[in-house]
């Protein structure tokens, strides 16, 4: 499915909100129907080799300029002296050997510079001057094997740097002394291969992030934790990716934390030596701790160190139960996430009681299965949950009331989760703050009416992939209990048509996907509304659409018919004329094709004889 | 215009990757924008034989997140697919999560088949790969003919 | 036709690369295949004043051997120069000596004039480099104009 | 002065010996004009952003393709399917992304393969496969971090490899074993930043080269020794250059060289901490070594292990005499060079007598200065003695027969080294074996007519910036001694014109160099012959010429009258005729104008009545 934005070929530059798209258009310069008083204009993936003062004269007005790879080779000087407004340069992918000293003189406050994956061997070679007000440099994939020349610039605007995926091999206390006296920084050094860091190197620094994720191939992280001493950080990012080699954290190594002093903290894909109640002890005080695939099967008994705890991650990791997460050592937790354990994650009961005051838990994609009947033994203590995802779980049973316990929930998902409920019971009843409920592809039987009794406040409803008994939607009292439904999905539910009175009570209704179903017919008569109703129908066995059930589709109403089977011959002619009238109403034209050719409807040439025997036309 | 671009629908051109008496492979770049660089490493000769899949392309958009979708169709049947996240918000699974608009992108993914299928006939192999918006960031129609 | 592409003689533009109350520098490319890229680190207002004269160029031919020639005239008369052999058969100075066609290389020297002239009027700095078979490498005509 | 091969544009491919150079067109493909039968395909500096089997498909008879920047991302599968002849391949300074697995596929023996400057990241990144045959494989400049993927490549044609200025920081033995059975291969190193090799890595392979030139930023030299104990190579640089950060080498380093076996080793630019007798004692059976700019103020008067030396090159230290050398620790010395010396560099006697082998002895550059009358007593043991240069030296005095103690004497240099001599003495009249003497800036004085005598074999002579007394050369003995002379130079001697028969005895003259004299006149009527003489007057105050004086010129004759300030009207008709018919024989034409105007003579449009009354164009 192509994007529609990106047809293959383009012939002239299109208009944007404040300027012009000029991208991937083989241009070896501003074309003249850019006007002069442009203030954004894209104009990567060009050919313009060097860059002279002559090249964006007339552009006086540029605020934002995209030249991401143009094949630049040279910046001579004073290219942007026209631009005093410049405020974002984007020169990303260009092979530049040579920057004038006095390139980027002109702009009164250039912000954000990319220079990614442009070839810059060292800092110096970034002519400073005139970047006295960058907030972004964004240097990364580059040659760089040093810190020498940060003191160049002026930095005291600078809110990221980002020197990710370069040959940095070590910095110094000296090199970072030209950001002491600044606050709420981000750095980046993601993917260089450190060797040395000066112990205490970033001593009484204080930044807003820190990453050093993906620097552990050739220095061990402790020598690396030693740099960090004394350094205040919002957050800091340790983690490996999967092409990184292996690393083992000793505990020991850890004790620098001691020194550190951080508020979110990543360790994704790492793996701990020697994890044991004291392995944590000096991160007290933390807020977030991502352990994303850190090899864990449990968490130690009685950890200490993580008492203040408020977010904790602990997707694709083993556990056997989501008790081994040993929540009692973090009482303050507010959002907990075990999603895509690797192993089938059993639940039992009450092993979150102390997380009162948690608000969101994701069990998602962890086969999580909670073998007595769901959910409030498993659930209880958590009265102030407000999400619980329990997508991609085992089969289950529900109790009656399954979520009685947590009766503040506002999201719940159980989609592709199976469980199995009591005979036309209510399970949500006393969920009447629930805004949105997916149970998409979860068996849910939808001939039980009392079913979603309860849920007053109910925005967001996905049924897709429960097939419907029958076939044909009946139970017109199913939607009367939720007044405020504003989406509602029911595709892949093989229907081929519903009750006249299902959806009429829901007047708030703005999207419902019928699609994928086994619908012949486009009926639009049992809608409350078309001014502002989103129709799907996509992918149905619908062949001739009768245009009395779009005429009156309002200005942000819409129907989707693609991949439908419809002919194209003169029974379906005043549709299709209607499309072509209308074709901001018809969603994925492209892909809206006359059954059994190649055509699109909106291609369709036609020429019938009309009820009332005029001949018309229609090309 | 954008119809009449849309109607011409070119092509980028057909790449033989593998020519042996048990297996030719065959792919066509179905992304708009550009062509894309496949190797297969090394040329498998039965479907469960591992092999690395190296695609290379230039990003067009950033790909904050990055969902890779691959399926395999024997005869036009589905019978074998994975949907894999490369880069989710909250777990970047490689280090090039995060790249933007017109950096460079080389990835690699060791691939083999669980399914020893009778291993005659055209294999029809999807990859797809969209970002965060739903933006295409490459796409790649490959044939496995097997002898 | 060779002989027309010459009498056409065209320019590559004009550099300004200082521009003070002090002290203007221009230069432009005196050779025919490339324009090149020159800056002054940083400008200097006086002709004793140490400076980093950065050059950067791509090579149309090899550098087993490169030497530089740099030339100073005040208002026409040579006031001051210096013919450095860069790289030599048995004296490779620079590792980029040795590079070949299609090379980018960028040179970095400290220059200083040890005559402290009256500095007032225009003073002309020819640079130049041929390799081992005479071939122009590159050619850069500098103005430095002192008020 | 402009290259005269390369005008300032081109709008066709030129023709070349078996093959094409379309360098720099901007080309987007392979022109028409080219015949499907090239050989050879210059096609630097065009535009081909990715190659297809069908890029170069009708070429089939192609051995050499050079597609140097031409902006190549993606090289996709059998590019080279159709070139079966393929051996030279030259990729330099590509921004390759992406390169197909049978890329390389279809030549049956690709020899030579350039990816420098090409951002090559890893070596298993380029397909070996179809590379069993490769000879040179140059990856320069690109951005590869370690050998990993050597082992994927056969190599057993392998002649040069070369890895300078990459990323690598370390060797392993296992990473070296894909070399281990071969022999004569060139491996450089050259400028990668190493942090370890594996002590012995190199151990008993045997090469013909090996370059770790400047790879000292961050190990020091004892370990980069350790790690090359047990190797066999020729030749061995472990030099530096002049921005690479100092090293000093201590003598104990040097103890590994005890088990490395080479000849010849290269130092220049470093340091040596405690330089003593016994520091090179391990260099025992080196034949040259090279100590360019090494930092030395004398060598150690009895060194050990140097006793088989042939070369030795101590250029651009700080000698004070020439004795500091102290060459008697090297009796086998056949070639010594003390160039360049950053003293004023003193020549005491007889500090050379035992170099009785020595063939070529090199103290240009150095000031040298004999203090005592020249220059027996400075040669004095060194019969053997070839090649003698002396170029910019100190001024000094001349023995009657200053080379009487060298009779073997060929080559004999004195350029800008002004020597003072006893009056019409025939100082060189031993040398009956020198075939070349420079005596240019010499301060020589021709009116000396016995100045020649003795040198029955001279070809070469160099006299420029002699000035002449009287401004006109009329001594018409000088030459009458050196009958077999090819090449005379007598540029910028102010002569003003010359006797007839100066030059007439000279049989085998083939070049003779007037510029930058004061000729008003081109005569040629004094030479032998002009059937292979190349005439240059250039740089002269020639007007008109008559066309009589050049139109005996012979096939090999030409003649150089550029930057002189010829006319352009019909006095000089004649001659502009004979030009315009005759732009082979007429060197730098490019530069030949009509004086006052920026036109070339080629392109002067005249009309003039012949004397015979005929009105004639010449355009
Ligand atoms: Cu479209």
């Amino acid at each position: 499915v192509f994007n529609e934005a990106t047809p293959w070929a383009r012939r002239h530059c299109q208009q944007i909100t404040k300027g012009y798209d000029c991208n991937d258009m083989d241009l070896q310069s501003i074309p003249d129907e850019i006007p002069n008083s442009v203030q954004i204009l894209q104009f990567s993936f060009n050919y313009l080799p060097a860059l002279y003062n002559s090249t964006f004269q007339r552009l006086k007005s540029l605020r934002s300029l995209d030249v991401t790879r143009c094949s630049i080779t040279f910046i001579y000087e004073d290219v942007f002296t026209y631009q005093p407004h410049l405020e974002v340069l984007l020169l990303t992918g260009n092979p530049l050997v040579f920057i004038a000293s006095t390139a980027f003189s002109g702009p009164l406050a250039l912000k954000y510079l990319s220079l990614v994956q442009s070839k810059i061997k060292q800092l110096s070679d970034i002519p400073s001057e005139n970047l006295a007000y960058l907030e972004v440099l964004d240097l990364r994939g580059s040659n760089i094997r040093s810190l020498n020349g940060l003191s160049n610039f002026r930095w005291q605007n600078l809110k990221s740097l980002q020197l990710d995926l370069n040959f940095i091999d070590r910095i110094s206390f000296n090199d970072l002394q030209p950001f002491s006296n600044l606050a709420g920084v981000s750095i980046s050094f993601k993917g260089n291969d450190f060797i040395y860091i000066e112990p205490g190197a970033f001593h009484s620094l204080n930044l807003s992030s820190l990453d050093f994720s993906g620097c552990l191939n050739k220095m061990n992280i402790s020598s690396l934790l030693k740099g960090l001493e004394g350094i205040k950080t919002n957050r800091l990012n340790l983690g490996l990716y999967e092409t990184d080699s292996n690393v083992y954290i000793a505990s020991a190594a850890l004790q620098s934390f001691c020194n550190i002093f951080v508020s979110d903290l990543d360790f994704q894909l790492q793996h701990f030596l020697d994890l044991n109640n004291s392995t944590f002890h000096c991160l007290e005080g933390l807020k977030k701790l991502d352990l994303t695939r850190a090899h864990l099967n449990a968490l130690p008994l009685n950890t200490t160190g993580l008492s203040t705890l408020s977010h904790l991650i602990l997707d694709e990791n083993q556990f056997k139960d989501v008790c081994q997460s040993n929540t009692r050592n973090f009482p303050m937790l507010t959002h907990l996430s075990i999603s895509g354990n690797l192993k089938k994650l059993t639940f039992s009961n009450r092993c979150l009681d102390s997380l009162g005051l948690l608000e969101e838990l994701d069990l998602s994609v962890s086969l999580v299965n909670p073998r007595e009947p769901c959910c409030n033994n498993q659930l209880f203590g958590l009265g102030e949950l407000k999400l619980l995802n329990l997508s991609y779980g085992s089969p289950m049973f529900w109790s009656s009331k399954p979520f009685n316990v947590t009766p503040k929930l506002e999201h719940l998902d159980f989609s592709h989760s199976v469980y199995t409920l009591l005979n036309d019971s209510s399970p949500f009843s006393n969920l009447q703050s629930l805004r949105t409920l997916n149970l998409s592809w979860s068996n849910t039987d939808l001939t039980n009416v009392h079913l979603f009794v309860g849920l007053k406040a109910l925005q967001h409803l996905n049924l897709r992939g429960n097939a419907i008994q029958g076939e044909v939607l009946t139970q017109t009292e199913l939607f009367k209990c939720v007044p405020l439904l504003e989406t509602l999905v029911l595709s892949a539910c093989k229907i081929t048509s519903f009750d006249e009175n299902l959806f009429k009570g829901l007047r708030h209704l703005n999207h419902i996907d019928l699609s994928e179903n086994k619908f012949v017919k486009l009926s639009t008569s049992g809608f409350y509304s078309l001014d502002f109703l989103k129709l799907n129908f996509a992918r149905n066995d619908i062949t001739t659409v009768d245009v009395a059930s779009v005429a009156d589709l309002g200005e942000e109403g819409s129907v989707d018919l693609s991949y439908n089977p419809l002919v194209c011959n003169c029974s379906n002619f005043e549709f299709i004329h209607w499309v072509k009238k209308n074709k901001v109403k018809v969603k994925h034209l492209m892909e809206t094709f006359c059954n059994g050719t190649g055509t699109r409807i909106i291609d369709a040439k036609l020429q019938c004889d009309l009820p009332v025997g005029v001949l018309v036309f229609c090309a | 215009q954008m119809d009449r671009a849309h109607s011409q629908d070119p092509q980028w051109p057909l790449h033989t990757i593998c020519n042996s008496n048990k297996l030719t492979v065959t792919y066509r770049s179905c992304d708009p924008l550009q062509d894309v660089g496949v190797s297969f490493l090394p040329c498998p000769n039965k479907l469960t034989d591992p092999t690395t899949v190296r695609i290379a392309f230039i990003l067009r958009q950033s790909i904050t997140e990055f969902y890779s979708s691959i399926k395999l169709f024997l005869n036009g049947l589905h019978v074998w697919g994975v949907d894999e996240p490369l880069c989710l918000p909250q777990f970047p699974r490689f280090t090039f999560c995060g790249s933007r608009r017109g950096e460079m992108i080389t990835f690699e993914m060791l691939i083999k088949s669980k399914v020893d299928l009778p291993l005659k006939g055209d294999f029809n192999l999807m990859v797809h790969g969209i970002n965060q918006d739903g933006f295409q960031i490459a796409c790649v129609n490959a044939t496995l003919s097997f002898w």
